[in-house]
């Protein structure tokens, strides 16, 4: 039990922080969030001095470019990138989080060749088309129709929360291709080129009033036989590829900027007043606050131990589900703490009288979302009870 | 006692509910996102008699009651109906033209402990600005604030400006009428915030019914039905505390005004923000979307928990009462 | 809408109060929780009184004795009951409560003539025996087993959770006439003398280590037909009758020392020393009570519309379980800060440097089984999405 | 790192338990009632090595860490082991005898909030006593104090007494010392309490299983397994903070020891006084008897939440903690 980094870790930390302390400053402001265009360019530029460096695809293998590196050094990246405030994975999120984790695993030689460096080195953006209107939590309900017709399939059908679809490349596809088939057991996984003939994009608006969703139409759409990655009427599995990635140490750079930003909210209580004098004299506040470090430290080193686990084991841990239900529901109570310590300054989400209305309205509702993306709080809590726990599963009506 | 909603209640509830269905569709809220606040409706609002509705007959008002006037203001909320209604209302019987809707008139509350900064909602619309003190209220002329507009407020229905400075303005009356100003402003918001949890139950309860996963009603599932009915309790809860509070300002005799207008900004206040977190989640990914309404719910939510106290504030002013009242009167509980 | 207490209501609190105050000292301490025999005569003894001064059964029809009493002199009846201390209804909590209507509602007018007088002046006291060991929130699973033996049912079985067996004469009895037919359809309600060869009651032990609930079980008892309330086999629909008082103002009395309650933890937190200051100066403190306040002011409102709801359409409200939730559970989240609130001095059940540790120990243990004992809180929420929401029942297995 | 348990801690781990599985099941803990100690299985425990475990091999003990004590303390608490173990193990050092069981060792923390009134824990057992004061460490003659008992304690396996006053008794050490056994104390008892959230998520676990309601197990019924995920979050939350706290004592290098022994208490006392519950109201009425142990897991969370810091000191000791913090280093995130 034995918490502290190796010498190894330690100077790749020192030299990740010192290359980041230099980068990070001259990569300039993220641009607005509306402005697809920049956006792209800022992202897949910091993938590009990433990939450069020897930084992308932290957790990729070497013969693919990536950094191999170990999941303790993985730890070490995530607590820098976070701790430099470096640009945020953004576009490039799909591709080197899902779509090259999963070409890796099971494409053929040929699609690895087409996307894999591409993906790395962020001239490629992908996007996720998996969700649909009637397929969320039950998302093997999918009905988005691929017909095989000679050297192709046509698709139809409609996605919904495509994330970056307006920035993307490709888009990792799941589609219908046996309707008679149960419901598992029908489904493929295609690389779909966005600029295919009959794809329409409608940007979906958030709560947040953000774009950053889209519903993706599919009409008549032909994608090439040869974009099928894995075994046709395979799909679910080579899905659940890339739903494990979900569950990993793909938060753990958010876990600790929910600790900086704990600190901010004390920084912020300090100059809020309440009853005549600063929040932060009040005892029920800092009691708060106490308690989200808490549970956010026990959170932390519940991500090492389920690291250290997967790492002996070589698969995830399944406290994933555990870690993923505690920290989004955590996010949110910080979340509403820091609505409450806003007072009348929530009423506006620019900063007003030097208050960050802004950043805290925004982290109060992106946080709402993390409850119900990437398998719902409800859906967790049956994973646990039924994997973990052995419960018996609910009848089926 | 009754109290239960009497007949002349009942269609009171059922005129105004119409009217806001009718009136106020989320089309409707659509078409005033950034603006709020619209002319004519303003004057169909006036017409019902929201702010008229507790001016005695003799000065051109209805002569109704708190009681009467939280059922109003519930069926407002739950509709999201926009604008300085609370502020407006109050000032019926203080500024010309404010009962029958000519004038329109907003407010700022400077009694408790969330003031600053001193933000005022919808401000572009107002002809007047009343302003409470602990000891004073006055009302200022609108158009001569030297104010800055927020250009995105939390909620798209509440747009904001930010004011540099504010003027003395004309004298209304002093302590007395400050704190039965914001009684009154204090229990018509819980009313709205009650307005709201019903809205988000109903918009849930509706979406558990239709929504399939998984080969069945979502809302058959026990652990989306135990969310709905948590949700209920809540509204049920609420719903008794404003009510409660409506008929104690009507009638001290029956209790303390303060206590049950603070405990039904409280109760109602968390059941507006819980049952409208609670809908987002039954709702999935759809409840993260500007799409379905509930996002205005958990907005105006918001915005109202920090109008006329914010629950520490009541939390704490709850706690002294209780303590004055440890010799335990009999009827007043 | 109006919380004004009638004239005629407030007349009745006078008299009512002014009786108490004379006869609440001159009734004395309750004996030790565990003599029965002081217990029976005590809890009895202040029925009869309440008896000879015309308030007895305070809901009961008049033509049976009761006063009567509309909806909102019971609540004034239940507010002075509290506010006076008056000593709990105890031992005749079944009969006055659940037996007594029950034979009002559905007995022959022998049974009535045998029980009902009886019950309300304190000489008969019942138990109930509708709980197994495999019937608990699945009460209709009952199996105890009553067969027709010419003039009587022979009844084996066992029952659990029954209180107050050790003082009663009779058992409300819950048995199994027809084993085959659907689990609802086969229930019969029996009045079973608990003088009747066969009975052995063991006491049960609750984790607050008191006797008050015991085991019966049950060995060829014979119970005369004649002792069947309703008909056979539709013992269901009468135990409904009965289930029903347990959702009305039942807890009214409850609601109001909780209140009391309250107050008294003011006092103590004054008492009490945190960080070198009373605990009451500790605005968190201060905050949660005033919290607690306005849940229970929002609660006892709640009851007052559910009454005059009730009152208007004769049936109890469908709110019943919405109160009962939102009551049981408040009321252990105030137990437990009571608990905090002692410190140190929770180590001991007896009163201690002055703390009221023995009280507080036993309401916060006690309040366990508010979210169990009827209708467990899953089981109201059951009720309320099911019954009040309309949302389709669960698929059966 | 490799923060999972190495392949002795996992044979420690089992050993413990298995001890524990075999010396205390319930029916020992019932003849224990009211006495909590046993001479017999008191020096098995000393055999075992809980006492002397951190207690350097030169002087006669296992010298194992922190992160090894957790582990053992946990199993204990898991089975609901009595006695004043962790001050006996504390005392190691200090007091000739207790490393290997001979002296039995209780003690006071008056450095908290909580220190009114003066309650000991296992006193007719006890051989020395030890007090924690801020500034000071010292030992008292058990025998000689001046106590009342408490008949019926809340706890039937953790009797206490009454300290009627406390003698100056012999001087140990000063500051440094006190806090130095304060952390590992309160590190031990979240220990114990984590293996109390893990004993009630077990006991609930299985009784949802076997027991049918409605024709099914109740296990089956997604409202009981999203109580019994709940708890299992709340234990895992909790054995990671207490398994890095015995990490962070053993090498201060990775951490703030206070802030891991502190936020250990916080979350391993509320995870088990929420599972004990959660677990109570799985058993329904069965829950609410004497014959079913989880109303020991309750009182004895209710116990151990009370002993070296209460939650909310913890809480606010935290929050200086990250106030001091703020300006982020890297490594001890």
């Amino acid at each position: 039990m034995d918490l502290r980094y190796s010498k190894a870790d330690e100077e790749f930390r020192a030299e990740l922080r010192a290359w980041l302390e230099k980068e990070v400053p001259a990569h300039g402001s993220p641009p607005a969030i509306s402005d697809w265009a920049k956006r792209r360019s800022y992202d897949t530029g910091w993938q590009r001095k990433l990939y450069e460096a020897g930084y992308a695809g932290i957790n990729w293998p070497a013969e693919y470019g990536g950094r191999d590196a170990s999941l303790t050094e993985q730890l070490v990246y995530y607590e820098e990138i976070a701790r430099a405030r470096a640009p945020y994975i953004g576009v490039n999120f799909v591709g080197i989080l899902h779509g090259g984790p999963t070409l890796i695993a099971e494409g053929t030689p040929e699609q690895k060749a087409r996307h894999v460096p591409y993906i790395l080195n962020g001239e490629q953006i992908w996007c996720q088309g998996f969700s649909e209107p009637g397929a969320g939590s039950d998302l093997a309900a999918l009905q988005t129709r691929a017909e095989k017709r000679g050297d192709h399939y046509l698709v139809n059908g409609q996605k919904i929360w495509c994330s970056f679809a307006h920035a993307a490349d490709y888009c990792e596809l799941l589609v219908r291709t046996d309707p008679d088939a149960p419901k598992h057991r029908g489904i493929s996984w295609l690389i779909l080129p966005m600029d295919a003939d009959g794809i329409e994009i409608r940007p979906l608006r958030t709560l947040a009033g953000e774009g950053e969703f889209s519903e993706v139409f599919l009409n008549d759409v032909k994608v090439p036989i040869e974009n099928r990655v894995g075994e046709e009427n395979d799909g679910w599995r080579v899905t659940n590829v890339t739903l494990r990635f979900e569950r990993g140490t793909a938060f753990a750079s958010e876990m600790i900027q929910l600790q900086q930003y704990v600190r901010d909210l004390i920084d912020l209580s300090k100059r809020v007043e309440r009853n005549g004098a600063p929040a932060w004299k009040d005892p029920e506040l800092r009691r708060k606050i106490g308690h989200f470090s808490a549970e956010l430290d026990a959170l932390w080193a519940m991500v090492k131990l389920s690291v250290c686990q997967s790492s002996k084991t070589g698969v995830p841990g399944l406290g994933g589900s555990a870690i993923k239900l505690f920290y989004s529901e955590l996010y949110q109570r910080i979340a509403e703490f820091g609505i409450e310590l806003l007072g009348r300054a929530r009423l506006s989400r620019e900063d007003v009288a030097g208050l960050p209305s802004q950043a805290l309205l925004q982290r109060a509702m992106q946080s709402l979302s993390l409850t119900i993306a990437a398998g719902s709080s409800q859906i967790q809590r049956n994973i646990i009870s039924e994997r973990i726990l052995g419960l018996p599963k609910e009848p089926r009506p | 006692m009754d109290f239960q909603l009497s007949e002349d209640q009942e269609s009171l509830q059922a005129g105004v509910r119409s009217f806001c269905d009718g009136h106020f569709p989320v089309e409707t809220l659509r078409e005033l996102e950034y603006r709020g606040y619209d002319a004519a409706l303003w004057a169909e609002l006036a017409e019902l008699g929201v702010f008229n509705l507790r001016l005695a007959e003799a000065e051109g008002g209805i002569g109704l009651g708190t009681a009467d006037a939280v059922i109003v203001f519930a069926e407002l909320g739950r509709r999201l109906v926009p604008g300085p209604l609370v502020w407006t209302h109050l000032a019926a019987e203080l500024v010309p033209g404010a009962g029958d809707g000519k004038t329109v008139v907003g407010g700022l509350d400077l009694c408790g402990a969330e003031r600053e900064p001193l933000l005022v909602e919808h401000l572009a619309d107002l002809d007047r600005l009343i302003v409470l003190r602990p000891d004073s209220v006055s009302c200022v002329d609108a158009s001569a604030l030297n104010a800055e507009p927020i250009e995105v407020p939390l909620d798209p229905l509440t747009p904001v400006h930010h004011l540099a400075e504010l003027p003395e303005g004309e004298s209304l009356g002093g302590t007395e009428l400050a704190e039965r100003l914001r009684l009154a402003g204090c229990t018509l918001a819980s009313a709205q915030l009650l307005g709201l949890a019903e809205a988000s139950h109903e918009l849930a309860v509706e979406y558990a019914k239709g929504r399939k996963q998984f080969g069945r009603a979502i809302g058959s599932f026990q652990a989306v039905k135990h969310i709905l009915a948590d949700m209920f309790v809540r509204l049920e809860v609420a719903r008794a505390a404003v009510y409660a509070a409506g008929a104690t300002l009507d009638d001290p005799g029956v209790g303390d005004a303060a206590r049950a207008a603070g405990s039904a900004k409280l109760v109602a206040g968390e059941a507006a923000l819980q049952n409208a977190r609670a809908c987002i989640q039954v709702h999935g990914g759809m409840g993260y979307t500007w799409e379905v309404p509930v996002h205005y719910y958990l907005k105006r939510s918001w915005v109202l928990a920090s109008v006329f106290g914010g629950a520490e504030e009541h939390a704490e002013a709850l706690a002294r009462c209780v303590e004055l009242d440890a010799r335990a009167p009999g009827t007043s509980l």
